[in-house]
């Protein structure tokens, strides 16, 4: 197992993965280091990249045409930032700023689609462990349009 | 608490109003002194009724340090006709007090466990007086998390003493907003999503959550999922609370009237009327 | 039948004896001369109301009530009964827990205010004609406003030294369900005196037991006869007759259960379209014991006081909390209501809030049977519960 | 079977199944059925067990969630072609909110419990599904998102005051 793999395999993202399927994904991987202030990625652009955030915290935002940034969420150690690589036309629908320094995995998604289409089991394995993330995020954001402070206070 | 029951429970007591500051645009905190005698004593999660004169009358949670004797402490948001009459109060102004009412945060029960004092928006106020209490004999408990939701970084509560309690290292305090600005620097998200990175033991923890009823709802599912039991979870209720003794009937919820058996509850007595529209 | 007169004297609790009409008369004149307001059924803008008695000529003589779900309405008896009917909209609710009631005012003062209390004061209350279903919601009520731990001071004040003159029902109305929710028809308890009207063989009398030292009290100071064992076994004919004759059945076996089970049960839509959200049956209720206030000052914000009134869980902002009302829907307050009534009053009470007088049902402007919504859904469980338990 | 055929029929239509190899319909189309729905019924409700997934034929569904101050807020509308409830995914195959028909509505039901069993024996078809689920939450997730910054630049509507 090379330092990469090694890294790749302990994110909690990756628990329980077995080491056949860590090496292919491990081949799709790379390390990357924000300092605060640096952006792992802009909306518009191709969202080229997944990050698994292995330390600091990385705000997502929008900047709404004449207004200041708006942060919808933060994302910490452990999590995972973009989820645009799954939905055509594969770009990033937001702002995703380091707000401190920040280590993350990229793993280019060109490269994973392509290893999910040629091996549907590894496909079967790594989606069923998006899905969840991608769920939770989208259970959470729900609860947050409620505006249960500002609307509905008790 | 047969103490408190006085001749009459429908009359108040007379209060001053002693000190007052503004926490948000439309929340005010107020310290109250009777003009007579003693306050009485109370335990963190009861409330008053608050009656400002002439105008009508309005249940609020205390919000101070139970163990400070002399004066009650409100924090109030302006919502309504009584509560923004008792919200714009200036010091030294007149209110009437009745209670202290209702049941309490288990804060006894919880010794010897890891507590998790969970808010959201003004529900940190009736926490406040369960984290002091916690906070002063914090050698009977075991990890003790703050974690702590609002819309945007203006609209947090006591922010001063936030600060303080985030830098003990025998606390841990975790604030996330809905809606971050520039400089906000801490989380972005609902209440539920700080469980996870909250540290504690899901079998030796009690856990009190204090916020709107939806945002419970979801705190106590991300709780249960977390590994903690549904009696392990207390939750502090709203309904409409008039009388505040049981008599008038407003504040049913199910068999339960909140005034009485309430605000405080425990989730697992309470959990299947929550799921009720409508109740 | 030869007529004595008893003698004055003590007399134990469960005497029984024979007055006569005008012997009824004594007994309000007795009570009048101790001190209380006698208060009793009188007919008023055609129907039978509690009201002040003078004497026996206000009481209903003649007249009895017809009552189906959304009806009423009096006709002539072929006799001249007293109390040959059932019940009327008012209970004597009206007078222990009054629709209007001041609980204080106050008065600003260079250092505060100062609270007064209300007047004290209240008539000693002596009721006549209280049937067995209005004793059980007088108990009802007692639980609920003087069990605690808080007690309602002014309830309290208005229970004190009551003199309750029961009447055992003779005529069961329409709209009634006592005995299945055993009530009635017969008094059982907390009276001082009871009553049951006999009319046969061209005679009119009461044969009167007494149920406190109170009522023994009065009994003595009345002129009376000695009741036979007839008059005792008539007496009982007249109440199994009744109890016979009930308007409405409610199977109360394991209903709690059943109604708490069923929050989302499709009857309460079928029920919520019906209803008008109208609050009369909290109002004719016996046992219905919300209330709210409302805060008056003058001008100068130097006086104000609080006023108390009844309330409805039909209204809407009977439930409201900060940013709108928790029973928006009409369905949702009629399922509070009735499951208030039959199931969790039980929890918070021990008892059901429901003595079975019909009176919701009478008054209903469209006549919601609460029988018939409770059978409706026992017959139809989204949810069945076991029965018997 | 003649109505398995039908169904299969009708499944090949929904979007979600466009494209879809012939023999992966057949397996899923085993674990379909039909449902009506009127409007005002609950579909399924916040915390009850999560056993189905539904492609919307016809008719409006709105995704909910109730408070206590009065009528439930409405997180989603979704429409024919559209589908919902991914609760039986993941454990604890519980709904997080509640699904409500707001007109009359016919849905394509599938049996959770059906499906997982087919896709853990069949990894094709378990991709297959996952492909076609995780880019409709991810946009969902987007447009959620979205609406969360809406609200953040709105100034925020207080509670109705009372008078």
């Amino acid at each position: 197992m090379d330092g990469l793999e090694r890294i790749v395999l302990a994110h909690p993202f990756f628990a329980g993965l077995e080491e056949k399927i860590g090496q292919v994904v491990a081949g799709c991987a790379r390390n990357h280091r924000f300092n605060a202030g640096e952006y792992l990625g802009h909306e518009g652009e191709p969202a080229d990249e997944v990050f698994l955030i292995r330390h600091g915290k990385v705000a997502l935002e929008i900047l709404p045409p004449g207004q200041p940034a708006s942060v919808f969420s933060t994302q910490g150690v452990g999590e995972i930032v973009g989820a645009s690589w799954l939905v055509p036309p594969y770009r990033w629908r937001f702002d995703a700023r380091a707000l401190e320094l920040t280590r993350a995995i990229g793993i280019d998604a060109r490269c994973l689609r392509e290893k999910f289409e040629a091996d549907h089991n590894l496909g079967y394995e790594m989606m069923k462990r998006f899905l969840p993330v991608v769920m939770q995020q989208l259970d959470e954001t729900r609860l947050q349009i409620l505006d249960v402070y500002g609307k509905r206070e008790t | 608490m047969s103490a408190a029951v006085q001749a009459d429970p429908f009359v108040p007591d007379p209060y001053r109003v002693v000190r007052t500051r503004r926490e948000a645009r439309d929340i005010t905190t107020l310290e109250l002194v009777p003009l007579a005698g003693e306050r009485p004593d109370y335990l963190p999660g009861q409330f008053n009724m608050l009656y400002a004169f002439g105008v009508g009358e309005v249940a609020i949670s205390m919000s101070g340090d139970p163990a400070a004797r002399g004066s009650f402490v409100h924090t109030v948001r302006d919502v309504g006709r009584a509560s923004g009459a008792v919200a714009n109060l200036a010091a030294g102004a007149m209110v009437g007090v009745r209670g202290p009412y209702g049941s309490a945060w288990p804060t006894t029960a919880a010794e010897g466990s890891d507590v998790l004092l969970i808010a959201g928006g003004l529900g940190l106020a009736p926490l406040r007086p369960a984290i002091y209490q916690v906070l002063a004999h914090r050698e009977r408990y075991g990890r003790v998390v703050l974690l702590y939701g609002t819309r945007t970084p203006d609209d947090i509560l006591y922010r001063p003493q936030l600060e303080q309690w985030r830098r003990r290292l025998d606390v841990q305090v975790m604030v996330t907003v809905d809606h971050g600005d520039a400089e906000w620097r801490g989380d972005v998200g609902v209440v539920p999503k700080l469980i996870p990175r909250a540290g504690f033991d899901p079998h030796h923890a009690l856990a009190m959550v204090c916020g709107p009823e939806v945002m419970m709802r979801f705190t106590a599912d991300a709780l249960r999922q977390a590994g903690i039991g549904m009696e392990q979870i207390y939750l502090s209720m709203e309904r409409n609370m008039k009388c505040a003794i049981g008599l008038c009937g407003h504040c049913q919820f199910g068999a339960d009237f909140v005034c009485k058996d309430g605000p405080v509850m425990r989730y697992d007595r309470i959990a299947d009327i929550l799921a009720v529209r409508e109740i | 039948m030869a007529s004595v007169d008893l003698p004055v004297g003590d007399l134990p609790v469960g005497t029984k004896a024979i007055l006569s009409r005008q012997g009824l008369q004594a007994l309000i004149d007795v009570l009048g001369a101790r001190g209380y307001r006698v208060l009793g059924p009188t007919l008023r803008d055609g129907a039978i109301v509690y009201d002040d008695l003078a004497g026996v000529a206000d009481l209903p003589a003649g007249w009895t009530d017809v009552q189906q779900a959304g009806q009423y309405r009096l006709e002539r008896r072929a006799d001249e009964a007293l109390f040959g009917y059932a019940v009327g909209p008012s209970s004597w609710k009206r007078f222990l827990h009054p629709p209007l009631e001041r609980l204080w005012q106050t008065q600003r003062t260079s250092n505060g205010f100062t609270v007064t209390p209300p007047d004290t004061t209240v008539p000693k209350f002596a009721f006549l004609g209280v049937r067995a279903c209005e004793l059980h919601a007088i108990q009802i009520q007692d639980t609920v406003l003087k069990r605690g731990p808080y007690r309602d001071t002014g309830y309290d004040r208005r229970r004190q030294d009551n003199f309750l003159i029961a009447v055992n029902c003779g005529t069961a109305g329409g709209t009634c369900f006592c005995v299945s929710m055993k009530t009635g028809p017969a008094v059982d308890s907390g009276f001082d005196l009871a009553l049951t009207e006999l009319l046969d063989a061209g005679s009119h009398r009461f044969l009167v037991e007494t149920g406190s030292a109170a009522g023994a009290a009065v009994l003595a100071e009345l002129p009376r006869q000695a009741a036979t064992p007839d008059d005792c076994s008539a007496a009982q004919v007249v109440v199994a007759r009744t109890a016979q004759h009930m308007g409405r059945s409610l199977d109360t076996d394991g209903l709690k259960q059943l109604l708490q089970a069923n929050p989302d049960h499709k009857r309460w839509e079928a029920v919520g379209e019906r209803c008008l959200s109208c609050g009369n049956c909290t109002m004719v209720c016996p046992t219905c014991f919300c209330t709210a206030v409302a805060d008056h000052s003058d001008l100068a914000g130097e006086t104000a006081e609080r006023v108390r009134r009844w309330d409805s869980c039909f209204n809407p902002d009977f439930s409201y909390i900060h940013g709108g009302t928790v029973r928006t829907e009409t369905k949702s307050r009629y399922r509070q209501w009735i499951t208030h009534k039959l199931a969790s009053w039980i929890d918070q009470f021990g008892t059901a809030g429901c003595v079975g007088c019909g009176r919701c049902m009478t008054w209903c402007p469209v006549g919601i049977d609460i029988t018939e919504e409770a059978r409706a859904i026992r017959d139809n469980p989204a949810v069945a519960v076991p029965q018997g338990g | 079977m003649v109505e398995i055929v039908g169904l299969e029929g009708i499944l090949s239509h929904h979007p979600f199944a466009q494209g879809m190899p012939a023999d992966e319909l057949a397996t899923i189309s085993g674990c379909c059925s039909n449902a009506v729905y009127h409007p005002g019924d609950y579909i399924f409700r916040e915390n009850e067990p999560a056993d189905h997934f539904f492609l919307i034929r016809e008719g409006l569904v709105s995704l909910e969630i109730h408070v206590p101050q009065g009528p439930p807020i409405v997180v989603e509308t979704l429409e024919s072609g559209e589908i919902f409830g991914w609760g039986w995914l993941i454990p604890p195959y519980k709904w997080s909110n509640d699904a409500r028909a707001s007109a009359q509505v016919r849905l394509l039901k599938l049996d959770g419990a059906c499906l997982r069993g087919k896709m853990d024996n069949n990894r094709s078809l378990g991709y297959e599904i996952y492909k076609r689920f995780l880019p409709i939450m991810a946009r969902r997730l987007a447009t959620s998102r979205l609406r969360i910054v809406e609200l953040a630049i709105e100034p925020p509507v207080h509670p109705r005051r009372r008078t």
